[in-house]
């Protein structure tokens, strides 16, 4: 197909959402080290229930490599996990799952919705298909696709660890975290 | 003595624990739930709960024009999406009556057995990952890679390809999609020396074997009554297929055979998705010829001659009304759907992949239902693995390739 | 060879004229069969040497809502490997008591697509072994599929319909 | 170290394996409670054999003071076997009646 | 002969001392990396959270439940066993002095051994197949 | 003092403790775990007395194989807490006050000899295990090759109960 | 159950030989396998510093078209939104007033175009609905992102650049990636 | 004995020698689990981890830290003090069985001659089976202490697992014992140091030693207690934080120290091939004996991690089949045949 051009170039983008540093935010040298020693060992759940898995497949594989992040070491049981990859469809049947997981994920844990389904919802606008995740549970980042690209689980991978770049040791323990846990009924 | 006591009836029962094995369990790879009576490790009985993806296809399809169902079919077995494209399309075809050049025909099958080796190998090289062995399956990932560079170059899209188009294909393939192809079935550096590779891996070691034989075998007879199909059914010794039961799409101009197992275990189910992938990649070589066979104006037909149902080409339709006014109509879903009823069946990666399509001449079909075989195959699965091991469920649910959207539709 | 005209001139020897509406839609035999000779029908077809259809290919429902009194239709879909043939055969049902008896009986694979027939017409298979919710939540309170129930999600917020064109 | 000591530390320790067998009702405690009085003996006896070592006695016979351990080696032995059989009776009892409470098991006797 | 470097000091019990420090040290290690990232941790206890997990839905049944007797009947086996290899190890330090007396001895010894062994797979105790 | 002293008097108390602890605590998961720490204080004992291959074998056997034969036994029939049958409080108090007789008894018995008999500590051939080897295959054959037998027997007995037991089982 | 067809071939399934049975051999084999692939070229690829070319029709980010005067080309006919499988078009249309004839190409144009690129499925149908040579699916991945509003892309953010206002970033959207040449 | 007749020189010296040797071993334990994701990025045409510090050399930190900075979470229905104590007996057993390992020869510092072993003790094998024996302990009560139906199967399997291979293990030493005549491990070094290498007299015995190994530490093909496809993540399913990386490095730390056992037992341990020890002096020699016997080691560690990730995992019932019907009938055949053959030429 002839384009009139080949990329979009305009793309948007906005930083890190306010809150994320938690209050009194103040980067010690000590707690710099910690959050670029999380950023370098997030290890992924995948959370994988359909297509969008099967992507995740391939960001595994050799030729993406998600090894290269330090992250190869998936794990399935969500005490031993940073990060949550929802990948697929999460239909109503299997909110609360998802939300029973989050739930027992050891703090810090941080949430990626990857693809327009986690997202969204994306084309199934139906009755037995969540309208994305983030309705029951918290989102850190968006992967928009269907599926998207290795390359776009790892651009949002990397935006997860710019995010852990980021925070401080005590946004955990604040209030606007426990607030945000509230507004989805998470003690 | 008085306070002798009586032990009640039956006091000593069998203590069997109860175990979720899913619907986050690793080893669903997708979202299945199993609730597994164990005494000890042995399984004594299974209850599988499914529809943790259940997303609606079916009603969708009733809102959507016969175009837009095709994103909805990649979706069903993500493994091998452009079989499910080509499926539906061929329904489509069938309904209204629409005839395709022979070049197409070859075209859809080299894309159609690419979908099933991507397919299949993904299916064994996972059954050698529950069982322990990662490496395999990321040597056979790479080729998988290879397919998907693929479809990329013909469709603009890896996983969810959205591929052809009612009566053909959206765009001719390019020679960078040959230069692939060719390059995949190279016998030296292609995906045909990783294949002997990933043999020479698993199909002949003693560990692998005993893994695998005798776990959640099924017979033939149980197999169809069960509603098997696909390499799950030939493993157990039944060849019905298809592509050779009622070719589609130019089937019957190729040779291939159609490997069958005898006991219906894993090992047999490895070892036919194993030899399908040889047959496959047979069969593109020889539709590879016959693509190149075509010369000059004939290596320019991509799709059917069918105004009505194919899009215009988009410089007429900036300039020629008569094009916009197709146009127009196929996107509005405004062509004339004939009324009436039609099955049709492909030989799909885990089966006979059906559509039932109920046309009352509207815009969008009355009723669509696919014949998905994950999920009418996914209900033996209790039984095959009654009284195995959990090891064993485990390698006999990846060996039987379930796959969450299709099951679930 | 098995033709459809031999298959339809068993049927009729055996059950009659009550099997009607006898077609040949894309070359495949159609009948519509009373819904309480539905098992009998498969019996018949399953056991007969001849004609030996013993593979059920896919069951499923339609809703007709404007057929008053037969608004459900099951469709069964069966397959003779051996000569290779397709038959399909409906039976219509009264949606508001649609009992229907259950194939399961004959056919292992009946069990998962009655569920989901069940599940989403709401057709009570009478016989079967389970017959609950296979796909939806156990709390859902209709059947989905029926031509009445809207497809989206009612509690969505960020749609705006009337831009769609439909 | 005066061998007292020994006497009087295993003695204790075999006193508290009587008053576990004693007071315990639950059959594999009590169980444990008899490997411990086996190994106050146990205990003894080496203390004994290194008693003997230093006395004039060992002279007579090169094995003299090692024989003590052999026999400690021999209750080992004989607790290994009497363990895995005893215990696997009690599995069986408490498979068969869900209890290892050994009065309630006392009754059971006929 | 290399095989008679014995040294006096080797079988004095001070030598064990070493054994006794590292023990400590060890046990200091680990506690005190427990309790230091059990403080520095963060913590958010919830009842959800703090249930067992499995595959993210309510638990059925209980864990803790009579296991098969087969799992037992190879701890007990392996008790046996391992005290009877434990006999070996006198008559390996041995074997030269005893000679061929000691060997036969022995080879009785393994032969029950390999009775019970063979009693054993017959009456198919260790049959996990079925 | 000196430190033998010191040690004798560490392994005992903590022998004694944990002897304690164990038919005092509830759980028997954690009578198991005291009784092995009187096994390891026990075996240091053993140590002092340079008995150096009983020490060892003494952690082999008994911590090793068949504490952890009574672990299997305690956590596989899942022997909670709540098993343990309520305690008949006089019935105790019997036991601790007939066992504690006893020990003053023999004690003040004991007590009554005054002959000064010294132990060896830390030294000493007699505990290695080429001394013991010798000892045993030369004068002790017969017992060991009974001890086999006495293997023989404990097995087919294990395996018969065992069996019995997946009979009735599979009866069922 | 006899063959159906004449195509049968039995899988090979021989008990294990002698050899087979002492697991080593098989061990070693697959062991040598593995050690050979420590030499293979390593088909990685180091994003985000390399990339990997996607193929020229490869459907990512939509763009909306401008011709060679920088003036939009969509009319507002819609019929992207209502090919749309996955609904995620909106748009407004509007008349274009005279002396709008430098910004848009056709009498109608589209005051709000946008698109949710959480719910996009990137099918491509949108640009195959386009009658005005408007709507393309560029080389582009739509990049992730923090928050679900963000995800709303405006007209401004689809637009290409103008060809004649912005030259550079418009000869920047017409090519800035690696050359086609396959990695692995 | 006084209290002051001990040489509180030696005290230091060996106090310093045991930090070395732990803190040495947690080192290369960390590393060693970087050194495994490496070979498997290698052996499966990828990268591995390669961001964090240069070549990602500081993967290991990061984890360590990571790991050290998440929330403990003790589930509601465990005993919370048999959940803790789980972890630590594992990483306690793991710890003691360096104490008999001579790591090099002796070395002179501060005019002191050190030996560079933390404890010569004439039964060191016996040490070493003793501590491997109670490895058990850590997995059995963690598994249990979770109330996790996944962690009790693990921890079920860990424990049948290590239990039987313990038997065949044993019984290939008892072979090498024949040979060497002792129980020390130094004094065996130093016998292969003038004669041949004990894997040349035992060949069998080293295979089967090696097969022990190999289940001992739970891994592939014996990893069953930890099989992620079947059992999320066997016995530590319920551990986060700290206590998971306790058990995941008490495997490291036991593959370490039973990589150096092997070398130890089997290939001279700190013996150099080909170079005359008594040529250099004593200072160099005990390093280039540490560097021998490291890379020994190593090249052990690699061989684990090269089987890994080759071959598939046995199932439950063959692997019992392989230690009791296989190797322990194995093991003896090769007791019998060594003692034969030795008492006939002797
Ligand atoms: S976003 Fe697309 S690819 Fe991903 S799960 Fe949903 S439908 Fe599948
Ligand atoms: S690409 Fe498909 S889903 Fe996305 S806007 Fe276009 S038509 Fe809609
Ligand atoms: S983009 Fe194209 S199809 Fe969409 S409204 Fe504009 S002109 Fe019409």
């Amino acid at each position: 197909m002839s384009r009139p051009v080949q990329y979009n170039n305009t793309i948007k983008f906005e930083g890190i959402p306010e809150g994320y540093m938690g209050e009194g935010f103040m980067a010690t040298n000590f707690e710099k080290v910690v959050s670029l020693a999380r950023k370098n060992s997030i290890w992924p759940l995948p959370f994988a229930t359909s297509c969008c898995g099967i992507e995740f497949m391939a960001t595994m594989a050799s030729h993406y490599d998600l090894a290269r992040f330090g992250s190869e070491r998936v794990g399935f049981s969500p005490r031993q996990c940073d990060l949550l990859m929802v990948m697929g469809t999460i239909s109503k049947k299997m909110g609360p799952v998802l939300k029973q997981v989050y739930v027992q994920m050891a703090e810090p844990r941080w949430v990626i919705a990857v693809g327009a389904c986690a997202s969204s919802g994306g084309i199934f606008d139906t009755y037995s298909v969540l309208q994305g995740i983030d309705q029951v549970i918290p989102v850190d980042v968006y992967v928009p696709g269907c599926p998207p690209r290795p390359e776009a689980i790892l651009d949002g991978f990397m935006k997860i660890q710019e995010l852990v770049n980021a925070e401080g040791l005590r946004r955990r323990n604040s209030d606007q975290y426990k607030e945000l846990m509230n507004s989805y009924g998470i003690q | 003595m008085n306070d002798h006591i009586l032990l009640p009836e039956g006091s000593i029962e069998k203590q069997t624990t109860t175990l979720n094995l899913g619907p986050t369990h690793p080893a669903t790879h997708g979202v299945f739930q199993n609730i597994l009576e164990l005494d000890g490790e042995r399984i004594m009985k299974a209850t599988s709960t499914v529809g943790y993806i259940h997303r609606a296809f079916e009603k969708i399809a009733e809102r959507r024009a016969l175009y837009q169902i095709t994103p909805l079919t990649d979706r069903l077995n993500y493994c091998s999406t452009p079989i499910n494209n080509m499926g539906w399309h061929l329904t489509c075809e069938k309904l209204l009556g629409v005839a395709t050049p022979k070049r197409v025909d070859y075209l859809r099958v080299i894309i159609m057995e690419l979908a099933r080796i991507s397919d299949h190998l993904i299916c064994n090289s996972i059954v050698g990952v529950d069982s322990g062995a990662y490496s395999g399956f990321l040597y056979v990932m790479q080729f998988r890679e290879l397919i998907y560079e693929i479809y990329e170059e013909v469709c603009g899209s890896r996983l969810t390809t959205n591929i052809g188009r009612i009566g053909g294909f959206e765009r001719n393939f390019t020679n960078a999609a040959f230069e692939k192809l060719e390059k995949f079935l190279d016998d030296k550096t292609g995906y045909p020396a990783q294949l002997k590779e990933f043999e020479n891996l698993f199909t002949r070691n003693r560990i692998f074997m005993e893994r695998t034989i005798g776990c959640g075998p099924i017979s033939g007879e149980r197999a169809m009554n069960y509603g098997f199909t696909g390499p799950n059914l030939r493993a157990a010794g039944i060849d019905y297929d298809v592509r050779v039961h009622s070719p589609y799409s130019s089937y019957d101009d190729f040779e291939f055979t159609v490997p069958v197992g005898t006991t219906g275990d894993c090992y047999d189910r490895f070892l036919v998705r194993n030899e399908e992938m040889w047959q496959s990649l047979d069969i593109i070589k020889q539709a590879y010829q016959k693509v190149q066979e075509f010369k000059g104006a004939e290596a320019e037909v991509f799709h059917a001659d069918v105004p009505a149902f194919y899009l215009p080409e988009k410089k007429d339709v900036y300039t020629k009304m008569e094009a916009l006014i197709y146009h127009f109509k196929i996107i509005m879903g405004e062509t004339e759907m004939p009324a009436g009823e039609v099955y049709n069946a492909v030989e799909g990666a885990n089966g006979e992949l059906g559509y039932y399509l109920i046309s009352d001449g509207g815009r969008t079909p009355y009723r669509l239902h696919f014949r998905r075989p994950c999920f009418i195959y996914y209900q033996a699965y209790p039984e095959l693995i009654k009284g195995g091991m959990l090891s064993d469920a485990v390698i006999t649910m990846s060996s039987l390739n379930l796959i969450a959207g299709e099951l679930d539709a | 060879m098995l033709t459809n005209q031999t298959i339809q001139q068993k049927l009729t020897e055996k059950f009659g004229e009550v099997l009607t509406s006898w077609q040949e839609p894309y070359g495949m035999l159609t009948f519509t069969a009373p819904k309480e000779l539905n098992l009998k029908v498969l019996q018949f077809l399953y056991d007969d040497a001849e004609l030996n259809f013993t593979f059920l290919t896919d069951l499923q429902a339609v809703h007709y809502p404007d057929n008053k009194g037969a608004e459900l239709a099951v469709v069964y879909h069966l397959h003779n490997w051996k000569d290779n043939i397709r038959i399909r055969f409906k039976v219509l049902t009264d949606i508001q008591n649609p009992d229907i008896f259950s194939a399961t009986a004959l056919f292992q694979s009946a069990n998962f697509m009655e569920r989901e027939t069940f599940d989403f017409f709401g057709i009570n298979f009478v016989g079967h072994p389970n017959l609950i919710r296979i796909l939806n939540v156990d709390e859902m309170d209709y059947f989905p599929l029926r031509k009445e129930f809207p497809l989206e999600d009612q509690t969505r917020i960020d749609k705006d319909d009337e831009m769609f064109g439909r | 170290m005066d061998i007292k000591a020994y006497i009087v530390l295993s003695l204790t320790l075999f006193t508290i394996g009587i008053i576990g067998v004693l007071v315990r009702r639950n059959a594999i405690v009590i169980f444990m409670c008899v490997e411990l009085m086996l190994n106050a003996v146990n205990l003894l006896l080496v203390a004994f054999s290194k008693m003997h070592a230093i006395s004039n006695t060992a002279k007579l016979s090169p094995t003299f003071a090692s024989d003590a351990q052999i026999f400690v080696f021999f209750i080992m032995v004989v607790a290994a076997a009497e363990v895995s059989v005893g215990l696997a009776i009690i599995v069986m009892m408490y498979r068969n009646v869900h209890t290892v409470d050994v009065n309630f098991l006392n009754r059971l006797k006929n | 002969m290399p095989f008679n470097l014995l040294q006096a000091d080797i079988n004095n019990a001070l030598n064990y001392l070493p054994i006794v420090i590292q023990i400590i040290f060890a046990l200091g290690l680990v506690f005190t990396i427990i309790w230091g990232s059990d403080l520095l941790g963060p913590k958010r206890k919830t009842t959800d959270k703090l249930q067992n997990f499995e595959s993210g839905i309510e638990i059925k049944g209980n864990a803790r439940q009579p296991m098969a007797i087969k799992y037992f009947l190879v701890a007990i086996l392996f008790v046996l066993f391992d005290v009877e290899v434990i006999f070996f190890y006198p008559y390996a330090v041995n074997f030269r002095e005893l000679g061929w007396h000691g060997f036969l001895a022995v080879v009785f010894f393994v032969g029950s051994f390999l009775a019970g062994f063979i009693y054993i797979f017959k009456k198919g105790a260790m049959k996990w197949e079925d | 003092m000196n430190i033998t002293t010191l040690v004798f008097i560490l392994l005992s108390v903590m022998a004694v403790g944990s002897a304690a602890m164990m038919i005092a605590s509830k759980s028997p998961v954690h009578s198991v775990l005291w009784l092995i720490v009187v096994f390891f204080a026990i075996s240091g004992h053993y140590i002092l007395l340079n008995a150096q291959f009983l020490a060892i074998v003494n952690i082999i056997v008994y911590a090793g194989a068949i504490m952890v034969l009574f672990l299997f036994v305690v956590m596989l029939m899942n022997l909670n807490a709540e098993t343990e049958p309520i305690k008949n409080y006089r019935l105790q108090l019997i036991g601790i006050i007939s066992g504690g007789t006893l020990l003053l008894i023999i004690l003040s018995a004991i007590m009554k000899i005054d002959v000064e008999q010294l132990v060896e500590m830390k030294t000493g051939n007699e505990g290695l295990i080429k001394s013991l080897g010798l000892n045993l295959f030369k004068n002790y054959v017969l017992p060991f090759e009974i001890s086999s037998v006495l293997f023989l027997s404990a097995m087919i007995g294990a395996v018969v109960i065992g069996k019995k037991d997946e009979a009735v089982e599979n009866k069922k | 159950m006899n063959a159906l067809t004449n195509k049968v071939k039995q899988v090979n399934r021989k008990p294990l030989t002698f050899m087979e049975r002492l697991y080593l051999p098989a061990i070693f084999k697959g062991m040598m396998i593995t050690f050979s692939h420590i030499f293979k070229k390593k088909p990685t690829i180091n994003y985000p510093e390399k990339q990997r070319p996607f193929s020229p029709v490869f459907r990512g980010l939509q763009i909306l078209n401008r011709d060679e005067e920088g003036r939009e080309n969509c009319t507002a006919c819609g019929l992207c939104a209502v090919a749309c499988p996955a609904e995620a078009i909106t748009m407004e249309a509007a008349e274009r007033m005279p002396g709008e004839e430098h910004l848009y190409k056709e009498e109608k144009y589209a005051a709000k175009y946008e698109i949710n690129m959480l719910r996009c499925i990137f099918c491509g149908l949108c640009e195959e609905a386009c009658p005005k040579d408007a709507i393309y699916l560029s080389e582009t991945f739509t990049p992730a992102d923090y928050q679900r509003k963000q995800f709303i892309y405006s007209k401004n953010d689809l637009l290409i650049p103008h060809p004649t206002e912005n030259p550079e970033a418009y000869s920047k959207a017409l090519g800035n990636r690696p050359k086609r040449e396959t990695i692995n | 004995m006084m209290l002051l007749t001990i040489d509180i020189g030696l005290v230091i010296e060996k106090l310093i020698l045991i930090v070395v040797v732990i803190s040495a071993s947690l080192v290369i334990a960390m590393y060693t689990t970087f050194a495994e994701r490496k070979v498997a990025a290698i052996l499966q045409d990828r990268r591995g981890p390669n961001r964090a510090g240069p070549f990602g050399l500081l993967q290991p930190l990061a984890d360590g830290l990571k790991l050290f900075f998440k929330e403990e979470i003790i589930p509601n229905f465990s005993s919370k003090f048999l959940f803790i104590l789980g972890p630590a007996l594992a990483m306690m057993t793991a710890m003691m069985t360096s104490a008999v390992i001579p790591w090099g020869n002796k070395i002179e510092l501060f005019g002191r001659n050190i030996n560079l072993q933390i404890a010569d003790i004439n039964i060191g094998i016996l040490y070493v089976f003793g501590v491997v024996s109670l490895g058990v302990y850590g997995i059995m009560i963690g598994s249990w202490a979770s109330n996790n139906k996944f962690s009790l199967l693990g921890g079920l399997r860990a424990a049948s697992q290590i239990i039987s291979y313990e038997l065949a293990m044993g019984i290939s030493m008892i072979a090498l014992l024949m040979v060497t005549g002792t129980l020390s491990l130094k004094e065996m070094v130093v016998q292969q140091q003038a004669g041949h290498w004990n894997v040349i007299y035992q060949p069998l015995g080293f295979l089967i030693f090696l097969i022990c190994a190999f289940a001992e530490c739970n891994r592939t093909p014996f990893d069953l207690p930890e099989a992620e496809n079947e059992l999320i993540g066997g016995y530590h399913t319920e551990y986060s934080s700290m206590k998971l990386g306790f058990f995941l490095f008490a495997e490291y730390i036991n593959m370490f120290i039973s990589s150096v056992i092997m070398a130890t037992l089997f290939f001279g341990g700190y013996d150099m091939p080909f170079v005359n020890e008594s040529l250099l002096s004593p200072n160099i020699a005990a390093l280039v004996g540490i560097a021998a016997l490291m890379a020994k080691a190593i090249c052990f560690i690699f061989l684990f991690m090269w089987v890994r990730w080759t071959i598939p995992r046995f199932r439950y019932d063959q692997l019992m089949h392989l230690g009791w019907r296989i190797l322990i009938p194995l093991a003896l055949f090769n007791m019998l045949v060594t003692g034969g053959v030795i008492l006939y030429f002797k």
